[in-house]
């Protein structure tokens, strides 16, 4: 039993993750009916974003010599958090921009492409060895860094499962920017003219929508959330390499598509029932099929509900 | 030449090679409704997306309201007073009515104007006012078409360019429709109107354009038209 | 009549190509140069990927990112056969052709297995569209993958290695041009037709009384046969097969190459393997900046033409390139746009 | 027509610079490295890089080999086999180098070997731990050769001082399955560590960059082992010893010469405290020879080099000896005096080359306390 409590927290600690990268894969989505291929690694460069961050404002370990304080260490994990997730807003928007807008009218697989594109570049550019050396040295190199402690763990064991404050506060973080999102979309005029945008662009724009400027901010705020849940992994497990956002980017994928793409609840049901979905099989079963099993499940989902748990089947337009 | 809230000229479209607007010209004089009528394929409904920037013109100016819009994108029209109610009704099926009357008035930022007008439009369509907040894509054919007029009517344009109004309603929503559009042009507003029902629109109209395969064929007042053999023949079914 | 001239038309290319293939590799061999072989070998191999992955994606409007699953399907089953038969041989014959008979023989078992996975993945194709699909297939793809890395007499992540040197330039080139005659036959063929009405318009074709499911499930098994076809003879050329050749990148490189070449054209399939083949060897040079380049080209080059090196159009109708005006920009937004080039223009059915 | 045209030129063009013959100066001495500098496993392929240029840099130090400059030249393959097969190829039939240096990983040096063995190149694998790459079927490749342990050698080496020295009955293992080396280990671990009489309680897998092992550790905790002989590197290691006191579990890990590296301290922070692994060296080794190839390497690099990198500057330098020791420098002449080597002082250990291409070296014990690795004890072969 404690076994499978502890299962349990563990599967929603990594669903958490992948719930918090689904929901701007989501977005993205549902806007632009486009699978941003390099969300994943944006995801990457908000952790990156964070480590330099951390750096430039002196985030010291708990264990330096004297401890930081609670406040201060409060404040520069908010200026790490903010500054990171602006850094990638502007990323996100700099994608769509350059690599995405141009190619709006042109079929869909153009766009997948430049996306693949954006993707090679973003991770194969982190992967040089360094250019600059100070202030930063940048770009990363291909060797993993290791992310500071820009806040505390506290680790607690209830029933002899073991948890932590990362995972309770990854959870809640994931739920509020849910709930938010969730808010912006359905209760807000920016949120009316994203679904206005989604279901016909150019009819959109027909209602003084600038249909631009909406896609653009949408990508601004998949890639903020991105940003957030680099963060938030990354505190938690503190390696980053230029590489560790493809398989989280193609997890929350799966984790967007068993939810129902387009939707922000299915994005996060998704990403927990993905991260629990593994850590049973791998925890119950023979744990190198858990690979293997995500996609099963996947395709099992679909083959029941071929738009996914919370999404609608719309007619295709003829 | 003012007067025209609406002046196009020499407007050409491409489709990969086949003109589909051959050097259109016309005018709409402020508060006046003018009708293009034509076959399908005459390229009116390219026409009022042309206007709307739905499409890119080839060549051609566009002036509203005297200014030279030809570069402007569709919601900056929107913002200059030019409302599209596009052909095939454009309804966000995934949007209540309420949001759908609400993303007529995205740039108005009147609050209390805009539940004004939307009272005023559920008065003119009681049916939606029923609906208000269901999806919009439950909504009949009819309904959906009222939504579309009643929409475009939210932005407070000051013209009005409608496709196909009537297309697959009832005689009886046809109407209703027509009704309105009196109701609506004599409060002042310009209406293009595109129409397959030819007769409905003449008598609608002040003026009106006739279009066949990309060009102005021929141009009257809406009673010359009516009264004239060669569109009796061809778009009134005589 | 008309059936022996089909025939002959098939069979046409090969009457042709194959004493060239041989003339070109005995000179080659005479040369006593093999530095350019494996290259080339990978470029062959890089053609029948990219056209068989066309059959799917180009003709169907799907898109599958699940072709490497299908090339380890086939190499594993080739390599399994060729280890098995490694000591044997048919004593009528000599060694060498001994030898390439039953390196034939595995080719046909890698392509007939191949083609039985592309049936599991062909099936979910019939209730899934679009881009539930593309990662549909993609999960297949890392489902064998996964398989392949946890079975012992797979050798696991080591694979198998050891295993004999078969696949010669002949073999790749007959290959790639077998793979080219199918995707010709089917696009100029009434099947063909139905794929492009596929792709077209789905529920058109539908409305038209086209049996797009059943036509789907043998694009995605003749797609997935080639592709088992093109992991035998690559795993015969660097004589060993592990998971670690069968990524999820590698079916993406495949889908790169297609969509850079023009969906739906056969010989823009084919110069785009080639030309991103020998491009990524040219840039070798610059070492680990090599990828960043190839990623800013890849942008560059789909920014610069959208629709792929030859859009839907062939080698063989270039003169209608002259013919065929701008397509209309929609200046709205992205939902509507659909499907890529000119409307109705030529296209690879032929008729214009 | 034009577009064509332009294409062709195009096409042409590439080709023109894919087969650019190179001629070599007659007074350099070229060898050729093939090596993963982008892809999942740039940092192995980039630190072996770094070994073979610090190499080189000593020996045109010295004045080269026979009175010529050396020189490389290092291709990518992403960490593809095809792609090092051609990149071994590209090295010897264009570059024409002298000796080949690579690849980390079997798989890789697999797809290599073949072409070394047809073109007589001799290749020296720094760190391809599996049996297979130096055999082709039964017989020893007669140009394929390797400066590391092989699987089986390090596993014994662990499997009897957890039986033997620490009085182990239960261990668990934990393997990656998307890495040879790592499964490799595993395997004959399991195997000896049986035969030796103890446990395996439980065997999980892990795929290298998984961000989160815990429900892999879940279940190991569950089995209660003495011991988690996890054969990873360092990169997935820290992390997953994290995770293991994060769950509770106090028990030592144990692992290969993967782990070696900084970055395995730097990112488990005393999670690794208490645990064992085998190695070829260690850094505290005060030999000279050791601590002026850490010295330079931090200087010229930044940060202490991992066993991938001493590992990659000793295969550099048993290729120069033998090249110094050889009659001239054929592939034949340099393949023999390979196998020849004997007593070699690498930075990692003393290299004999035997009868089947392997290093045969004695390999230490280390374990790592207040997150520092201390040298426990010596095993021979």
């Amino acid at each position: 039993m404690t076994e499978f409590l502890q299962h349990l927290v563990n599967g929603l600690s990594v669903g958490t993750i992948y719930a918090l990268v689904a929901l701007g894969y989501t977005m993205v989505y549902g806007v632009l009916k486009l699978i941003n291929f390099a969300h994943g690694d944006v995801y990457m460069v908000g952790a990156f974003a964070g480590y330099y961050l951390s750096d430039l404002v002196g985030v010291r370990p708990p264990w330096a010599d004297p401890p930081p304080g609670a406040g201060e260490t409060f404040v520069k994990a908010t200026i790490v958090t903010m500054g990171s997730m602006i850094i990638c807003g502007l990323l996100g928007y700099l994608i769509e921009r350059f690599a995405y807008r141009p190619l709006r009218h042109q079929a869909r697989l153009t766009a997948l492409i430049t996306a693949i594109g954006v993707s090679f570049l973003l991770e194969f550019g982190f992967q040089l060895s360094p250019l600059v050396r100070s202030p930063i040295e940048f770009p990363p190199g291909p060797s993993p860094r290791v992310f500071p402690a820009l806040l505390a763990r506290d680790g607690y064991e209830v029933l002899g499962v073991n948890l932590s404050n990362y995972d309770i506060i990854g959870l809640l973080v994931a739920l509020g920017l849910m709930l938010g999102l969730q808010w912006i979309v359905y209760r807000t005029r920016f949120g009316t003219a994203m679904r206005a945008v989604s279901f016909d662009s150019q009819v959109a724009g027909l209602m003084g929508i600038p249909v631009n400027r909406i896609i653009s901010w949408t990508f601004v705020l998949g890639s903020a959330l991105a940003a957030a849940a680099g963060i938030i992994n990354a505190v938690s497990r503190p390696r980053i390499e230029p590489l560790f956002g493809l398989m989280a980017g193609l997890k929350a994928f799966v984790a967007a598509v068993l939810g129902g793409i387009g939707s922000v609840p299915g994005a996060m049901v998704g990403g927990l029932v993905l991260g629990l979905a593994e850590e049973y099989v791998a925890g119950y079963t023979d744990s190198s099929y858990r690979d293997a099993i995500a996609f099963t499940v996947l395709i099992l989902v679909l083959l029941v509900r071929p738009a996914g748990l919370f999404g609608r089947l719309t007619v295709e337009k003829v | 030449m003012s007067g025209n809230i609406l002046e196009v000229s020499d407007l050409r479209v491409d489709y990969g090679g086949i003109q589909a607007l051959r050097g259109v010209s016309l005018a709409v004089p402020e508060g006046q409704v003018v009708a293009l009528i034509g076959a399908n394929g005459a390229g009116k409904t390219t026409t009022l997306r042309a206007l709307s920037k739905m499409l890119r013109p080839t060549t051609g100016t566009v002036r509203f309201l005297g200014e030279d819009v030809t570069r402007l994108q569709s919601h900056q029209l929107v913002a200059r007073g030019m409302a599209h109610a596009p052909e095939g009704r454009g309804i966000f099926l995934n949007l209540t009515v309420r949001e759908n009357l609400e993303l007529g008035a995205y740039l108005r930022r009147d609050r209390a104007g805009i539940a004004a007008d939307a009272d005023k439009n559920y008065a003119l369509f009681p049916i939606l006012a029923e609906r208000r907040d269901q999806v919009s894509g439950t909504l009949s054919g009819g309904e959906q078409q009222m939504l579309a007029v009643a929409r475009a009517l939210m932005s407070r344009p000051k013209l009005l360019l409608l496709d196909e109004p009537s297309l697959g309603l009832a005689p009886q929503v046809v109407q209703r429709i027509f009704q309105v559009l009196r109701e609506v042009s004599e409060s002042g507003v310009s209406l293009l109107l595109v129409e397959q029902n030819a007769h409905k629109a003449l008598q609608l109209a002040h003026r009106a354009y006739v279009l066949e395969t990309g060009n102005i064929f021929m141009t009257g007042t809406g009673q010359e038209l009516l009264a004239s053999p060669e569109v009796r023949k061809a778009y009134l079914g005589e | 009549m008309t059936f022996l001239r089909q025939l002959l038309r098939s069979f046409l290319p090969f009457l042709v190509g194959l004493p060239l293939l041989f003339a070109f590799h005995e000179a080659l061999r005479a040369s006593g140069s093999q530095a350019y072989t494996l290259l080339l070998t990978t470029v062959g191999v890089n053609v029948i990927l990219a056209v068989s992955l066309n059959v799917v994606n180009g003709a169907t409007g799907q898109f599958s990112l699940g072709h490497a699953g299908f090339m380890a399907v086939g190499a594993y089953t080739s390599a399994k056969i060729t280890l098995a038969l490694a000591g044997l041989q048919l004593s009528f014959l000599p060694v060498a052709l001994s030898d390439q008979l039953f390196f034939a023989l595995a080719l046909a078992a890698a392509m007939a297995v191949a083609g039985l996975a592309g049936v599991l993945v062909g099936l979910p194709s019939l209730r899934l569209r679009g881009d539930y699909l593309a990662i549909v297939t993609l999960g297949f793809g890392e489902i064998i993958r996964s398989v392949i890395e946890n079975m012992k007499s797979l050798g696991q992540a080591t694979g198998l290695s050891g295993l004999p040197l078969r696949t010669n330039l002949v073999w790749v080139g007959a290959g790639a041009l077998a793979t080219v005659v199918m995707a010709r036959r089917l696009s100029v063929s009434t099947q063909g037709r139905a794929l492009f009405a596929i792709r077209e318009d789905e529920v058109a074709a539908e409305a038209m009384g086209v049996d797009t499911t059943g036509y789907k499930v043998r694009a995605f098994v003749i797609s997935a046969a080639y592709a088992g076809l093109a992991g035998a003879l690559i795993s015969h050329a660097i004589l060993l097969a592990t998971p670690r050749m069968f990524t999820f990148v590698r079916s993406i490189e495949v889908v790169v190459m297609i969509v850079l070449g023009g969906l739906g054209s056969i010989t823009g399939s084919v110069l785009s393997a080639v030309v991103l083949t020998l491009g990524l060897e040219a840039l070798r040079e610059f070492q680990a900046y090599r990828m960043v380049v190839y990623a800013a080209l890849l942008i560059a080059l789909m920014l610069l033409r959208p629709q792929g090196i030859f859009g839907t159009h062939e080698l063989w109708d270039l003169k209608l390139f002259k013919r065929g005006g701008r397509k209309p920009t929609a200046a709205g937004g992205p939902g509507a746009a659909g499907g890529p080039a000119a409307p109705g223009a030529a296209g690879a059915g032929g008729t214009p | 027509m034009r577009l064509s045209r332009a294409l062709a030129l195009t096409t042409l063009t590439i080709l023109a610079a894919a087969c650019e013959k190179r001629t070599s100066v007659a007074e350099t001495i070229l060898i050729g490295h093939v090596g993963s500098l982008t892809g999942s496993e740039a940092s192995f392929g980039t630190s072996t890089e770094n070994g073979i240029r610090l190499a080189i840099e000593d020996i045109n130090a010295k004045g080269g080999i026979k009175g010529k400059r050396v020189a490389a030249k290092t291709y990518d393959d992403q960490g593809k086999p095809e792609e090092a097969a051609v990149a071994a190829t590209r090295l010897i039939t264009q570059d024409k180098v002298t000796v080949l240096l690579g690849e980390v990983a079997s798989s890789r040096s697999l797809a290599m070997a073949p072409i070394a063995d047809a073109n007589q190149v001799p290749q020296i694998s720094p760190t391809s731990t599996n049996p297979r790459v130096t055999k082709d079927g039964d017989k020893t490749r007669p140009y394929v050769f390797r400066v590391c342990f092989i699987d089986a050698f390090q596993a014994t080496v662990m499997a009897k001082f957890a039986r033997e020295s620490l009085k182990l009955e239960r261990v668990a293992i934990l393997r990656d399955v998307g890495s040879d080396y790592s499964v490799g280990l595993a395997d004959f671990f399991s195997k000896k560590f049986e035969e030796l009489g103890g446990t395996i309680v439980s065997d999980q897998s892990f795929k290298s960059g998984d961000q989160d092992f815990k429900a892999q550790l879940t279940t190991i905790k569950g089995k209660s082992p003495e011991m988690i002989y996890t054969t990873g590197y360092y990169t997935d290691v820290a992390l997953l010893a994290r995770q293991a006191r994060e769950l509770g579990i106090k028990v030592p890990l144990g692992g290969g010469d993967g782990w070696d590296s900084a970055k395995l301290f730097e990112i488990a922070q005393g999670a690794l405290d208490g645990s064992y692994f085998s190695n070829h060296y260690s850094d505290e080794n005060p030999d000279p020879r050791i601590q002026s190839f850490v010295k330079r390497y931090r200087e010229k690099f930044g940060g202490t080099p991992d066993s991938m990198a001493a590992l990659g500057y000793d295969a550099a330098h048993v290729a120069f000896d033998a090249m110094a020791r050889a009659p001239d420098l054929s592939g034949p002449a340099i393949a023999a005096a390979l196998a020849a080597t004997k007593d070699f002082p690498g930075v990692a250990g003393v290299i004999t080359i035997d009868a089947d291409h392997n290093a045969v070296k004695s390999a230490v014990v280390l374990k790592i306390e207040k997150n520092k690795a201390r040298y426990v004890t010596t095993i021979n072969p």
